[in-house]
This record gives structure tokens, C-alpha cells and sequence, in this order.
């Protein structure tokens, strides 16, 4: 216990968790400003091939965080087409990664929700004049609870994941060291109180996160 | 009344499996996968590997998770004695560890004949250094080279990894960073390693230079007293099988065929004492 | 007999859902300024016409023109903002009762006119509503809030779904008012409606759906007094009753 | 490329697949059965607390899995409180610890779905004398959409989830290993052709699952 | 005065929605196998009040008997499933017009009851519609299935929330064929609605809302042409004109 309280006093951890803080808000920023509207559009209009769209952002939900690693890395690598960007193995490396694992959540949970607005609503609001994209706007108004579910699960998703920041950040200690390979870094050495401490500060911090996001739900209520 | 309790939330003993907790470079180099259906088929057994870290494996020997270990941290080991969880450790075998970089070479550390003064070379020119960072034994090893420099190594040229030695040989291979490796690995990687070169270690264990780059393997048999849950017949089979000389002379010619050499050389009490008649 | 420019015209329009034919006009027109009361039984596609003159689909077949223009696609959006639609069943959204009238003003980026706002809440009494949740209302306040939101923003022509269907007689009253105030403004109104005295109070010609075809059209007294049609009589009886 | 062709005919490989459907399949079941009724409760009824028990569920999507996955272990390692169950190491751990990554994102995503059916529709079903779970139940088929999609995020959480696994199974060669945990190892060897060549077959795997997932959405309009 | 047993019964009922009284009643009786009309402008109070007597909310003062029995929580399955209501904005599911009718005999576990089904798709006039989704019906029709839905299972007390607001005048009839059918068979009926010729062809007795309070209740003939209140009088002469 006590050597759970000396390495919370680390000035690492402070460290460890604004870098956790930087990359995922980072990538969900990227995933929920190009998968809300996508959702949000693939949830308003029926077109051909749409079961199949459907489907394919489904499978995005469970694409391995580990070959979007693999996937991100082998493109950054110096010998891979990316290689100029000199990324790898950095936080925008992990930025990359975690944003292309999140954006099927947002995108595939954001239609759902979308979806479910009856169609009555939408007819409402065009003959009212919206233009396409103010429909779009107030429809996910209208759906707030189911967006920002799937806001909420995209951030879930990729402040708990591993195997692709680990690929491509390296794990490098003041680096790119975030909660979830710090805690497997522990586990590996066999310091399971350690590792679950920091998963306690993870759990702390979503939690935190997490009463944001819903106040900002609550926000729009009064737009 | 207490240790009935314990004794009673003990997991059951599970006849037919020995349960092998290990680090993963004797499962990645395919060793276990060479030599394990020879001792499957003698105990009438099933062997299941949990190739984990170091620190991990010994963990899951001390919570009696496992039968036996297999590990490369020689005092973490004679600890795990020390705490009553197995009753001996044997060696079983080595390898070594090798300096690889960039070709480059910027500190100028393929002239070197020690460890030490490549790493004091290392350290002086700031060429960037990849580390394990992970406490596995190869980390204890580097450890105890920058110690022997006198070297506490620091700064933004040092990069500590947390990672395993695959992983930090792709990191240094991207970054050209330097690394301590232990040999098997490099051996099974260099060809997806375009960026880097053995700088230090000869082409060979009998050609490496440096004493202190060796590389111990011991095994340990969970004690039954302590865990009465763990299959102490099997481990004790299993031990008795890895040192006997029949199994590291299998040792001794695993690698031989795909790289030339072997990758681990045998050290049981058992093999050198078959050996010396021979000299 | 063209007295005023057309604003909607309709040749052989067919609408089908899934196979079944519910609209079948042969050919209609809609002038500008004139107030059109569609009548006629229920699922007589009374509704299905108010959505394809408020572009929400287009026709199955035929030929629809909106201002002497021919709609084959969705028209622009500024020609679309000219039509609005108070819906059989009208939805508001989930802010407040003056936050649903200013939508349509809202989305067009017009300042937000509040005086307009409250002539509108005052005038269908619901001023004391302006800021309850628009979805807690009662059946017959969201009729009035969808129909204030409607005339909101001036639209050009006005397409009322059953705008009374949940009102009381006085309520009736203020919304007739609100009506025949924008049809002195010139504003063209389709009035879908199963009751033929509120045609009769509001329509200048009146139009009898049945099973989606136009039985009878014409100067909506006339109509209703001396209806030529057998059907259009038999309709019309039950009303004297119910 | 002969490599991969070789690697997919291994009977392994079939057996891994196998072995990936059954952990993840048994989770999943295990987490529907628990998760949807109860986001179904939570979505349907009002009651102190909620707000609470909401950021629970949304903080439980973002459990990291090692954390679960060292939650578990310790709990049924032989020398934890559930240690005579003997589960440790075998797919019967794996699943328990999928079941829990997957519960909250089940629970927490069909409560939002269910709470996105209008009020009146549930006011409406009451009045037709529906009990409780009658009501309940037909909501979920009212939210059907939100609720597949629950059903398939965790699905995608958890079969593309390694770092759960890898404890509490192991990664034993025929016994433990998943199609994810195989990834790792192929990555940490540096095969990363074969790793990928896994992901294709993993993401191919989730694809066909999502078809069979959308088929039974669409069979249940028809009860 | 009391004829028959009570159905209903409330003592000094009062019902809020955050802080705002919308009903305020100091005392009621519905008898068994009466039926009431409940009239009164729109906002009065009207589908509160049958919100109440359906049990879907509890008042927030006051006291409400069912049966002579106080109701003072949710009441027994058993006892709830003989109430049911036909509500104002009926919300059909997402299945056939067919599923929606026996949605109701489905929850109580009855034997599918077809040819009830059949005799009520019949009455009125939705047979053609029976295998269509009935999500995508007119406003009408909608109306419609919501009142087989309700009669299918033969429930004691009807609730009716302006249950031929979408109507013409045909199918007016039809549904009040309908309630006709059932008052015969003794069941209670209270009926909420806007149109006063409605009540006095339907209801026994009729009470009017003004915000929340019963102004005036009592037989509906007598009632409605000789109003004792004056602001009863000024509510029905509207009702002359729309
Ligand atoms: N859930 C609610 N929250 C807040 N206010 C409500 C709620 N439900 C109803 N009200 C208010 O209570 C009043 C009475 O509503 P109610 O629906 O009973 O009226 P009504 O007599 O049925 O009117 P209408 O004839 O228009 O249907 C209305 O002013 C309405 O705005
Ligand atoms: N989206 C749809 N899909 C299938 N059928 C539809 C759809 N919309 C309407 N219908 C059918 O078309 C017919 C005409 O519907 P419409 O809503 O136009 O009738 P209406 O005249 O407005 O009736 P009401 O007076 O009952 O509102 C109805 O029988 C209805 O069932
Ligand atoms: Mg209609
Ligand atoms: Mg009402």
C-alpha cells in the first residue's frame, strides 16, 4: 500500500495521465467531428447499398486496436508511405490510431441513435425549410442521448485500449507512456497492485470525463 | 481452521497438465514448441505455456498458478527461493546478449571489446539508446552494465520502452537507436530489421567478448508445500526431463539448421557432467 | 376559367406506396391566393397530396409544376422555404414552446423578430406557454404551436393538415382568424380537412378525394350545395349528421 | 504471400476461429442476457440515482481490459477467493472476463436506446395492460435498431479485445489462444504479415457475425 | 342521487406539473356503466384528468378510488388491465394493423381471439389494411386501429381521448357505432372531447373543465341547453358557430 502511495505522488503519473488525457481527447475530437455527421447523415438518408455501409461500420466496431496498430504503424514506419511524417512513436502517432478505432463507434452508434428520431420529426423539420445539414443538426439535437452515448462509447473505447498505442507509440517512459501501457507495463513485471492502482486512476478519470460529457448533453437541451 | 480455509480455496490439482509459466523469448524462438512433445509423450501429458513477462511469470508461480517456471532473472529467482515458493532452482541453459544499432554506428562502439565501455561510449556521444524498460531479466542486465560504468543513464537520448525485445527492436530499428538484445531474438528479427547491425557480440556466443553478456536460464519447480494446488509430480518430471542430458543435447542443436547456430547452450549440472568425460 | 396564375399544377399524378395506388389525379390545379379545401373520407390521400405539394416526395408518375416550374428533383432550398406544411400530427421538438416558433425563422438566419413571436403566442393564446417544454403540451396547444410556427416566417403558401382536428370552438376561432388574416395577405392555402362546414367557412373552392381521386372540384358553396357527383352527395349527407 | 497460404491451412488456424466464436459468442450471451434487461429497466424507469448509476455504466465502457482482465485473475487464481473453481487458464476465465467488458456497453447502450422511445408509447403499451416485463419487452422491439447496435459494439469490444484474454487465458497454443492473442504474438515476433493476414480473418469473422446479427433485427420486426 | 356504484370516485383531486395545478377537482363520481362526457376548451385539464383514471400518474393531492378501493399505488395487473384508453395521439407499434389489435389479448396471454380481430377490422373499415405496417397509415386510420386495439380485449372501462378527432363523418359513425356497442354491454365510458353534439349523442352525463376545475356536471341534455353557469353558457355558445 504504501508503494501505491509513493507512486502516486510521482510527478510521472500527472504526467502519464495528461498525456492519456491529450491523445484520447485528441482522437475523440477527430472521430466525433467526422463520425457525428457522417452517422448523422447515413442515419437521415436511405440510399442503395446502404445495408451494406451498415454493416461494414458495424465490423469497424471490432476491428483489433492491434492491426490498426500494426495497420498505422506499418504506413508511419521510415521504409512505410508515411515514413516523411516522422510520427512514429509519437503521440500523433497514437492520435491516429485511436482516432480510426473510435470513429466507427461514433459514426455506427451516432446512425443508430439518428435513426431512431421518427421520420415524422425529419419531414417536420424540412418543411420547416432547414436546409440539409440544419435537418441534420436538429435531428441530432433531437437525439442527444443516443449521440452522446456514442460519444461516450467511442471514449471507452480508446482511453481503455492498449495494443495500438502500445505498437505505435512505443510505450517510451515521459514520452508517450499513457494509463493503459503503463498498467500492462506493470503487469508484465508482475506488480499486479500497481498495475491495478493506475487502472483506479483510468476508472477516476472516465468517470470524470465522463460527468463532462454529460453536462454538455444537458447544455444542448437548452440550445 | 484458517488453513483448512486456504488450503480448501486452493484451485484442484489438475492430473494430465503441467502448467509452465515463462518468459516469452523461449516461446517465441519456438524452443518450447522443438522440445515439449518429447516430454508430452514420456509423462503422458499436456504442457500449457504461458509466455508472459519475467516478472509476470514468477508472479504467477508465487499465487501457484503455475507448476513450474522458466525465467532469465538469476536474483529475482534466488528471491522466488527465498520466499519458500520452490525449493531449488537448476540451470538449465544460456545464451547471450548482443549490442545491436544503427549501421551507422554513430558513438563508434564496434571497436569496443566490453560492454561497458560501449555503453560509456554510448552515453558520452548521447547516441539514442532503446531500453526494455520492462524489469525482464535483459533489463536487469543492462542495468547492471550501466552500473558497472558507473552510468545512470538519463536524459531524452535514453528511451525507456516498457516493452518486450521484439517490440524494442522495432523501436530502434525506427529510431536507430542502440539496444542490448539477447541474441535469439535478434537472430529470429534481423531480417525485418533493415536499420540495424550487431555491433557488439561476435558472430557467435563463442565469439562474444564480454563475459557479462551471458544470459542464465533456470528452471523451478513450484513447491506443493507452500501450494498444495500445483501438479508437484508433473513439475518435478518436467525439471528432472529439461536437465537430463538427452533434452540439452536437444537444446543444444535447436537453431542450428535455420540460423547456423544454436540458439541456447546447454548448463545443466546433468549435461556438463556427461560432458567431461568427453574432453 | 383561369382567373389568377397557377401556383401548383398536377397532370396525371400517381402515387403509390409499395404497389397500391393511394393518389390518382388526373389533372388539378391550385391557384395563387386561393384557398383550396381538400375533403374526403379518411385515407382518401388527403395527406399523401399536402406531401408531394410540400416536396416531401415526389410522384410516383405524372407531372407536378410549383410556379409554372416543373419539379422533377427536390427543389432549391429557397424555393421549398416558400412552403410550409402544419402536419396532421405535428411534432415539436424537444426546446421550448417560442424556441419551436423561432425555428423556421431561425433556420432561415432572419433576426428573430420576437415582436412577430408574441403577436403569434397572444393571438392563439399561449403566451402564458412561451417558455414551458414544447413537448409537454396539451393535444390541442401543440396544434396551435405547430400552426404558429408555420406562419412564423410568412410563407408564401400554407399546406394545414386537419389544423383544428383537437380544438375547441374558441380555439377554432383564433386559428380561423389567423387563416383568414394570411389569406388577405395573398397567401395560398390547401386546407386538408374532414370537416366540410370549416371548408365552407374558409375555402374558395373545395376539392373531394375519394379513395385518391378527384371526384368533384369547384367554388366550394356551389359545390357542397348542388354537388353533381352521387358520390359527392353521399359523402356530404353524413355530414349533416356527424 | 505462400507463407500466409500455408499459415491459413494450418488446422490451427480453424480451431482458433473456433475457439474465438465460442469465448466471444458465450460472453456476449452471457452480457445480452444481463445487459439488455437491465438498460431496458434503466432506461424505463425514473428513480433517484440515476444520473449515478448512468456514469457507472458509461464509466464501465471504459474498463480497461487488462484491469478486468487482472480483476479476474486475481479473483481466480488459486490463491484467490475463487481459486477452487479451477477456471484459470481455460476459456471458461476468458469468458467470464468478456462478459464483463461487454456488460456495460450492452447495459449502458440499450439503456440509451430504450430511453430514446418516446414516453407515449409507453404510456401507450401500459394502458394496453401490459406487466413490467411485457412493457419492457416490447419497447426493446420498438428500439430494435438501438439495441442491435448495443449488441454489436460489444460484440466488436470484445472479440477484437486481447489484453483480457492474454491473462486470464494464458495464450496456451490449443487451448487459450484467440485469434487476437495470436496477433500479438505474431506482432511481437515481428511477423507482421501473418499478423495482419489474422486481422483480415478476425475482421472477416466480426462481418459475418454483424450479417447474422442485422438478419435476426430484421426477423424480429415480423414477431 | 347515486344510481349506481361507483366506478371512480375522486375527493379534492389536484395534479401538478412542476408547481403549475392543471387540475383541481373537489369532488367527482363516475358510476359504473355510465358514460361521461368530458368537455371543455383546449389545456382545460381533459387528458390530465384521464391520465389519472388510467393510473398512468397519481395525483399529486387528493384522493382517487377505483372500484371503492383507494388507489394509492400502481394497483394489481388484474385490476389496471380493466381500464384501458383510446389516447389522443394514438402511438401505434411497429408491426401490422393485425399485431397492433392483438397486442392487447397477447399481454393478457388470451387465445388469439381471430374472430373478434376479423369483426372489429370490419366495423371499422380497416379489413383491407389488416397485413399493412401500421406505422404507416393515415391519421385516420391510426385513430381507428387505436380503438380496436382498445375494444379486443373487452376492457370494463373505456377511456376516450378525442377519439374521432380525425374523422369524417362516415367513419364518425362507425366508431360511434362502436361505443354504443359497448355501453349496451354495460361497460363505463368517459369521454373527453371538444365536440359538443358528440357528447350529447354519446353521454349520459356530461362535466365541463375550465382550468383545471369541474365548472358544472350533469345530465347532458340538461346541461347543454339549460347551463346553470354562465361561463358554461359562454363555452357552448362558441360551439353553435365551429
Ligand atoms: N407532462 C406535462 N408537463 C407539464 N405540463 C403539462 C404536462 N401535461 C400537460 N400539461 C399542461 O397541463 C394542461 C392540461 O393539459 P391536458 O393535456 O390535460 O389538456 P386537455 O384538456 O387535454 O387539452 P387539449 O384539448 O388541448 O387536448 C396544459 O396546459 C398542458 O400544457
Ligand atoms: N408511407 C406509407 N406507406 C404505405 N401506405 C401509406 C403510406 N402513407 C399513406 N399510406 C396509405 O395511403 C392512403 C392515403 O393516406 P393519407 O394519409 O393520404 O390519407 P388521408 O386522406 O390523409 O386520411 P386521414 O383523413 O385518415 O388522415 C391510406 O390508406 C394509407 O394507409
Ligand atoms: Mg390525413
Ligand atoms: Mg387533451
Amino acid at each position: 500500500m504504501s508503494q501505491l502511495l509513493t507512486e502516486f505522488r510521482r510527478p510521472e503519473l500527472l504526467q502519464i495521465v495528461a498525456l492519456t488525457l491529450r491523445v484520447t481527447g485528441a482522437a475523440l475530437l477527430l472521430a466525433t467531428v467526422a463520425g457525428v455527421p457522417i452517422g448523422a447523415l447515413l442515419g437521415l438518408v436511405r440510399f442503395r447499398g446502404q445495408r451494406l455501409v451498415t454493416l461494414v461500420l458495424y465490423t469497424g466496431m471490432g476491428l483489433p486496436p492491434v492491426v490498426v496498430g500494426l495497420f498505422v504503424y506499418l504506413s508511419l514506419s521510415s521504409s512505410g508511405p508515411l515514413g516523411v511524417l516522422g510520427w512514429l512513436f509519437t503521440p500523433t502517432a497514437m492520435i491516429v490510431a485511436q482516432a480510426i478505432i473510435a470513429f466507427p463507434l461514433v459514426a455506427g452508434l451516432t446512425m443508430s441513435a439518428v435513426a431512431g428520431v421518427d421520420r415524422a420529426v425529419r419531414q417536420q423539420v424540412f418543411a420547416l425549410g432547414a436546409s440539409r445539414w440544419q435537418s441534420a443538426w436538429t435531428v441530432l439535437l433531437e437525439a442527444r442521448v443516443g449521440v452522446t452515448a456514442a460519444i461516450v462509447a467511442a471514449f471507452g473505447g480508446i482511453i481503455s485500449e492498449v495494443g495500438a498505442v502500445m505498437l505505435v507509440g512505443g510505450n517510451i517512459e515521459g514520452q508517450t507512456r499513457v494509463l493503459t501501457t503503463a498498467i500492462v507495463l506493470y503487469t508484465r513485471q508482475g506488480e499486479f497492485a500497481l498495475a491495478m492502482a493506475l487502472g483506479v486512476v483510468l476508472i477516476a478519470v472516465a468517470f470524470g470525463a465522463n460527468v463532462l460529457l454529460l453536462r454538455l448533453q444537458g447544455r444542448l437541451r437548452d440550445q | 481452521l484458517a488453513a483448512a480455509a486456504t488450503a480448501a480455496a486452493q484451485a484442484p490439482v489438475k492430473p494430465g497438465v503441467l502448467r509452465l509459466a515463462t518468459t516469452t523469448s523461449t516461446d517465441d524462438s519456438g524452443l518450447l514448441r522443438a522440445i515439449l512433445p518429447a516430454f508430452e509423450k514420456l509423462c503422458a501429458c499436456r504442457v500449457d505455456v504461458i509466455a508472459v513477462g519475467t516478472g509476470q511469470a514468477l508472479e504467477i508461480g508465487r499465487r501457484g498458478d503455475a507448476d513450474v517456471v522458466l525465467t532469465h532473472a538469476y536474483q529475482s529467482e534466488l528471491k522466488f527461493i527465498a520466499e519458500h515458493h520452490a525449493r531449488e532452482r537448476f540451470d538449465v541453459m544460456y545464451n547471450d546478449f548482443v549490442v545491436v544499432g544503427p549501421a551507422a554506428d554513430p558513438a563508434k562502439i564496434a571497436s569496443r571489446r566490453s560492454a561497458r565501455e560501449a555503453f560509456a561510449a554510448i552515453a558520452a556521444a548521447k547516441a539514442p539508446f532503446a531500453s526494455r524498460g520492462d524489469n525482464s531479466g535483459t533489463e536487469t542486465a543492462e542495468m547492471a552494465i550501466w552500473a558497472s560504468a558507473d552510468l545512470k543513464p538519463a536524459g531524452a537520448w535514453y528511451r525507456s520502452l516498457g516493452q518486450g525485445m521484439g517490440e524494442t527492436l522495432i523501436v530502434a530499428n525506427e529510431q536507430r537507436a542502440y539496444t542490448l538484445s539477447d541474441r535469439g531474438t535478434w537472430l529470429a528479427m534481423r531480417d525485418k530489421l533493415p536499420n540495424l547491425r550487431l555491433l557488439l557480440g561476435g558472430r557467435s556466443i563463442a565469439e562474444n567478448p564480454d563475459f557479462a553478456l551471458r544470459n542464465r536460464y533456470g528452471v523451478m519447480a513450484v513447491d506443493p508445500r507452500v501450494h498444495p494446488g500445483v501438479n508437484a509430480e508433473a513439475a518435478r518430471k518436467f525439471v528432472e526431463w529439461l536437465v537430463s542430458p538427452e533434452t540439452q543435447r536437444v537444446i543444444a542443436a535447436f537453431g542450428m539448421t535455420r540460423f547456423g547456430q544454436p540458439l541456447f547452450y546447454p548448463d545443466s549440472d546433468r549435461w556438463k557432467a556427461s560432458q567431461v568425460p568427453a574432453r | 376559367m383561369t382567373t389568377a396564375p397557377a401556383c401548383y399544377r398536377l397532370e396525371s399524378v400517381q402515387h403509390r406506396y409499395g404497389g397500391r395506388v393511394v393518389l390518382d389525379i388526373g389533372s388539378l390545379e391550385i391557384r395563387r391566393g386561393e384557398t383550396l379545401a381538400v375533403i374526403g373520407p379518411s385515407g382518401s390521400g388527403k395527406s399523401t397530396l399536402l406531401r408531394l405539394l410540400q416536396f416531401l416526395e415526389r410522384p410516383t408518375a405524372g407531372r407536378l409544376w410549383f410556379d409554372e416550374r416543373l419539379v422533377d428533383s427536390e427543389p432549391a432550398l429557397d424555393v421549398r422555404r416558400r412552403v410550409t406544411t402544419v402536419f396532421q400530427r405535428p411534432f415539436v421538438l424537444n426546446r421550448s414552446v417560442r424556441a419551436n416558433l423561432a425555428f423556421g425563422l431561425h433556420v432561415r438566419g432572419w433576426s428573430n423578430r420576437p415582436a412577430e413571436i408574441d403577436h403569434l403566442l397572444t393571438a392563439l393564446g399561449l403566451a402564458p406557454l412561451a417558455h414551458a417544454p414544447a413537448q409537454s403540451l396539451s393535444g390541442g396547444e401543440i396544434q396551435r404551436v405547430a400552426l404558429a410556427r408555420a406562419l412564423a416566417f410568412d410563407p408564401d403558401v400554407l399546406l394545414l393538415d386537419e389544423p383544428t382536428a383537437n380544438l375547441d370552438p374558441r380555439n377554432v376561432r383564433l386559428v380561423e382568424d389567423l387563416i383568414r388574416e394570411r389569406q388577405a395577405q395573398g397567401v395560398t392555402v390547401v386546407l386538408a380537412t374532414h370537416q366540410i362546414f370549416q371548408a365552407r367557412r374558409l375555402a374558395h373552392r373545395a376539392a373531394l378525394l375519394l379513395d385518391g381521386q378527384v371526384i368533384e372540384v369547384g367554388p366550394t358553396a356551389e359545390m357542397l350545395d348542388h354537388a353533381s357527383d352521387p358520390r359527392t352527395r353521399a359523402f356530404l349527407s353524413g355530414d349533416m349528421v356527424y
